[in-house]
């Protein structure tokens, strides 16, 4: 096992190497980056102590070697974990965000992991973009399913999930922004994470059921929201806008995911075990490629316009579902509070 | 049971651990593997199931040699224990960790049921089932570390270094259950009180090289090798 | 000495005059020569040659080898895959059909010049990187970066982060080792789980190495207070630098604008 | 020039630690602290510089009762070194390391540097200054570990399972290093051998209180009272 193979493969997907982003591009994401350190730094001294200092050390060198551990899926690939959504949920989202920054620094300046000037929009795009969906998706969706072991791991893998695809979208635009084909980039980059974000999601999910099943007390505090009072709390207006994102955001991938699904009704898993994860990944990839390299075909327009459509339904389902778990919630919530002092 | 012939083993950075080593170790046989610091003990352990994979030199594990098509049955056959528990017991209750070499194997849910309750028994962790690996004692994390490859039934056991960090009486317990289990075993240890107890033979590591392989009275009765070997008296 | 410590430490020892440049020269002129790098119009052949015979007489004066600097570099390049269909999208005069199916890519000179120019680029600027890696203890980074202004809570992570990694990836490994142990076959039977199964396994164990890292970090932190740590850190404050190093920071920097501003003037 | 006073303690979680210890160590005394796990040992020392604070009870360091505001001039006086040297030594070069505690005891720089100088002198560590912690071995992150406190100049070193872990060469090692020091000690052990050799007195915790207080000979050469705490024979 080489430690360097290792490490960079694993790393290539996303850290956007120097050359790639024009010079504004790099810039403005760096200032982007830079202000919310800044926010992050200033939010962690005031609301923490001391103690984080260590913690969030100790934190960034933890998602970094979670890195490392990687599952085998057939075919010589192998699947692992990003970290940033997994990091803002146990964290908190400003933690997770200095966390994150740390690790892709770190990357960068150790292993040339992602170039130095577009560190900035390399931490941006992996590191403050997904703990941002950590915590705006993931807290208001924990709330929405009051604290049940099932909502945990629903909102956990729709979090990590979305956390490794706003990352991709993110890169993409970049790229993008900088003169690359965006026929390209798009499908190339949202087609492989999509994947990705399926080990993400499953590993994320089993990590923080892990945690929040061992140490309880430790999920509570330093991650807020994780408390049973949080995660009883019904969800408010702000949350509603939260969760109508990620439903949003949710229905896009749905979108996207479509014509694989319909490819292989009996779900992923088959796929991945017959024929091995990334290789079935990449191929349509490469299949794809000269078809949208290819300006004016309407291919694309169609498939998007298919994709608008499911959107609004999708969108349209979880918000009435979100609604209807809102009135439940609340019952709920009363319901529990008399319940749990009788039952402890 | 375990052949070795002529192993040797040099790490990417050129460290040479192990220089033509030949060891016979029989079905049920009890071997202690000592030695100084950086002698090449745990590269040799790593050896034993394939984690490692010898140039020169050849392993055969109940007859057949360690090859890529026989690695997997090889790891049924040989059961590694490591020093730190807490490197093997990676699931949320005891039962999923003892579970996993009997699921990775493809046995069925009946099956992995029984092996792992009679895993824990053998260990005597009985009732531990769905204790959480995390909030139990060094002591018992090293018994569910052994149950977790007892599980897979093998008929070779290496364990590294398993009493280090342990106290007097869970040292005891430890030894107790050494003696206990019929497997064939290789233990490397720096505890040559145990290697008195537990052990009939003794092969000393120096150097990457076997140095001494005997009855454990032998090299534990003779000062000037212990002092020669780094080791103490027991 | 632990496993992963070879492995992960790029930092290769040396005597040589690059070696014992300050950290903060290093790491500013390494910034400049990538920020140059990135501002090279396409197309500037000169200029990229020119910034290459820089970088590699720097990298001759460091004694840690050209051709493995010219070779890791490549690490970068899989990602040139994404930019190969500039050869094809940009518009300009066609230099080659190619026939695919129903369809022709045509590959224009301006697209080819875009394309090599970022590949090129993108491998110097890699190499300066990584000329600033081997030749720089991490630590000295450290110092640079602190002296450079970042916040000192950032600098105090990034170096518990640094310290911490080595300890995290080797029971990271030795976990996964312990897992390829137990990763056990029976002849004729198929083995390895579903791959949720395993994708899950792989999560547990996250979800231990997470609650190992905590716990360090609270005994950390009960070993800083006892050495009287009391929420402010300290560390001991940089030197200035020589004129010298000035000197050095005020050509370089000169040099490499020069190279920018003449390559625009020729293209 | 420690004394401890009816200290009892209890965790939050409702783990009674510590019940009405009294303890008075002398300038330059050595003692050990020994007893089964959970006894209570790294509780104590956690007590002695003042990491855990007593509700009820008294310490007075150097004649000084521990108080919020003589804090930082009680952990000057006592050096306390953790099991880990991992944990221990926190910073990315031994010599940020072993320079933390004089640092944040508010001395200028030169005599931070002399101080740190002279520690790693102390223990054998000269010219490892720029060495980062990972690059070495368990032995020497022990010394280097003892260093960073060694150079806040403690009174009394409070040092947890020292000897844990390491092989007999280094053992011995730090042995020799232990009685070299001038310094008081308070030394928790497991190891029987490195009471004998280093600590002229014993001090046995069960259950969160004193056993046995008193010269170390008495106790290593009564067997029942060994067997009745779950020590071994030396
Ligand atoms: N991953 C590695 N890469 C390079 N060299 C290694 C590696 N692991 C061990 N070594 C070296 O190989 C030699 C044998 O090491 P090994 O760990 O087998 O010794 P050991 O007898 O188990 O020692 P200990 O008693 O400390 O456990 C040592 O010189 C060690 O430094
Ligand atoms: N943070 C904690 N919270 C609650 N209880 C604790 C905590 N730390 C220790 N304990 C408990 O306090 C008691 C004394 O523990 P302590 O660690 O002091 O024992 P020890 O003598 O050092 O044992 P060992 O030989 O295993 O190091 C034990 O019962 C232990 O379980
Ligand atoms: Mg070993
Ligand atoms: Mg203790």
């Amino acid at each position: 096992m080489n430690l360097i193979d290792l490490a960079q493969r694993m790393q290539l997907a996303m850290h956007i190497p120097d050359g790639f982003l024009s010079v504004p591009v790099a810039l403005a994401w760096w200032a982007l980056t830079i202000v919310m350190i800044g926010i992050a730094v200033r939010q962690i001294g005031d609301s923490l102590n001391e103690r984080q200092i260590p913690l969030m050390g100790v934190m960034a060198a933890f998602i970094f070697a979670a890195q490392m551990l990687n599952f085998p899926v057939l075919g010589g690939t192998s699947g692992h974990l990003l970290g940033g959504a997994l990091a803002a949920l146990l964290l908190g989202p400003w933690a997770g965000i200095l966390v994150m920054s740390c690790v892709i620094a770190l990357q960068a300046l150790l292993f040339q992991d992602g170039g130095l000037l577009a560190l900035g929009a390399n931490i941006f795009n992996m590191g403050i973009a997904t703990a941002a969906i950590g915590y705006f998706a993931g807290m208001p969706l924990l709330r929405l399913f009051g604290g049940k072991r099932w909502g945990l791991v629903v909102a956990g893998f729709i979090t990590a999930w979305l956390s490794v695809m706003v990352a991709a979208t993110l890169t993409s635009v970049e790229l993008v922004i900088s003169g690359l084909s965006a026929a390209v980039v798009f499908p190339a980059m949202l087609f492989v994470h999509m994947f990705i974000g399926i080990g993400e999601g499953l590993i994320t999910v089993a990590a923080l059921a892990f945690v929040v099943s061992t140490r309880p007390d430790l999920a509570a505090t330093l991650a807020g929201y994780l408390s049973p009072e949080a995660l009883r709390r019904p969800v408010g207006r702000g949350s509603m806008i939260g969760v109508t994102g990620v439903g949003l955001l949710i229905a896009v991938g749905a979108a996207l995911l479509s014509p694989l699904a319909s490819a292989s009704p009996d779900g992923l898993e088959r796929v991945a075990e017959d024929k091995g994860f990334l290789d079935q990944a990449l191929g349509p990839v490469f299949n794809l490629l000269p078809d949208y390299t290819i300006p004016g075909l309407d291919g694309p327009v169609s498939t998007i316009l298919a994709g608008i459509i499911g959107l609004l339904i999708v969108f349209a389902l979880v918000y009435g579902v979100s609604l209807l778990l809102r009135g439940r919630g609340e019952g709920r919530a009363i319901g529990q509070q008399s319940g749990s002092r009788s039952g402890d | 049971m375990l052949e070795l012939t002529d192993l040797c083993y040099t790490y990417p950075d050129g460290t040479e651990a192990l220089r033509h080593i030949n060891l016979r170790i029989a079905e049920g046989e009890k071997v202690a593997l000592v030695g100084p610091n950086g002698a090449g003990k745990s590269t040799l352990l790593l050896h034993l199931n394939g984690v490692l994979r010898c140039r020169t030199g050849a392993i055969t594990v109940a007859g057949h040699p360690i090859a890529d098509e026989s690695i997997r049955q090889v790891r049924a056959q040989v059961g590694m224990v490591f020093q730190d528990p807490d490197d093997q017991l990676f699931s949320p209750t005891v039962f999923d960790d003892v579970a996993f070499g009997p699921l990775h194997m493809g046995l069925d849910e009946q099956d992995v049921r029984g092996r792992v309750l009679r895993a824990l028994d053998q260990v005597g962790m009985s009732g531990f089932e769905r204790r959480m690996p995390h909030h139990m004692s060094l002591g018992q994390r090293k018994r569910v570390a052994i149950a977790t490859v007892l599980s897979m039934s093998p008929g070779v056991l290496a364990l590294d270094e398993p009493s280090a960090g342990l106290d007097p009486r869970a040292r005891r317990g430890l030894i107790d259950l050494l003696r206990s289990l019929p497997q064939a075993m290789v233990v490397s240890t720096h505890d040559m009180r145990m290697v008195a107890e537990v052990f009939p033979r003794t092969v000393v590591l120096a150097q990457g090289q076997v140095a001494f392989d005997g009855p454990s009275e032998a090299i534990l009765g003779d000062g000037e090798l212990l002092e020669r070997y780094g080791l103490e008296r027991p | 000495m632990t496993l992963s410590t070879n492995a992960l430490d790029r930092y290769i020892d040396g005597q040589s005059p690059v070696h014992g440049l300050d950290a903060r020269v290093k790491l500013v002129l390494a910034l400049a020569y990538i920020l140059a790098m990135a501002l090279l119009p396409p197309g500037a052949w000169a200029g990229i040659a020119v910034s290459a015979a820089l970088l590699w007489w720097a990298v001759l004066r460091s004694e840690v080898g050209l051709r493995m600097i010219i070779t890791r570099a490549f690490v970068a390049l899989p990602f040139a895959l994404v930019a190969v269909t500039l050869v094809f999208t940009r518009p300009g005069a066609p230099i080659l059909r190619i026939p695919l199916g129903p369809w022709v890519l045509t590959a224009t000179d301006v697209g080819l010049t875009a394309f090599v120019s970022i590949v090129l680029k993108s491998w110097l600027s890699v190499q300066a990187a990584l000329l600033l890696t081997a030749t720089t203890h991490f630590t000295d980074v450290l110092y640079a970066l602190r002296a450079l202004h970042l916040p000192k809570v950032l600098v105090a992570i990034l170096s518990f982060a640094y310290r911490y990694l080595f300890v995290m990836i080797d029971e990271a490994q030795r976990m996964l080792r312990a897992r390829e142990c137990r990763s056990a076959e029976l002849p004729g039977r198929r083995g390895g789980g579903s791959i949720r199964w395993r994708a899950g396994v792989v999560g547990q164990m996250v979800g231990t190495l997470f609650l190992r890292s905590y716990e360090r970090s609270e005994r950390i932190y009960i070993a800083m207070l006892s050495r009287g740590f009391s929420g402010e850190l300290r560390t001991i404050s940089p030197r200035a630098l020589s004129s010298s190093e000035q000197g050095l920071l005020l050509v370089g920097g000169a040099t490499l604008a020069g190279v920018v501003l003449v390559s625009y003037l020729l293209v």
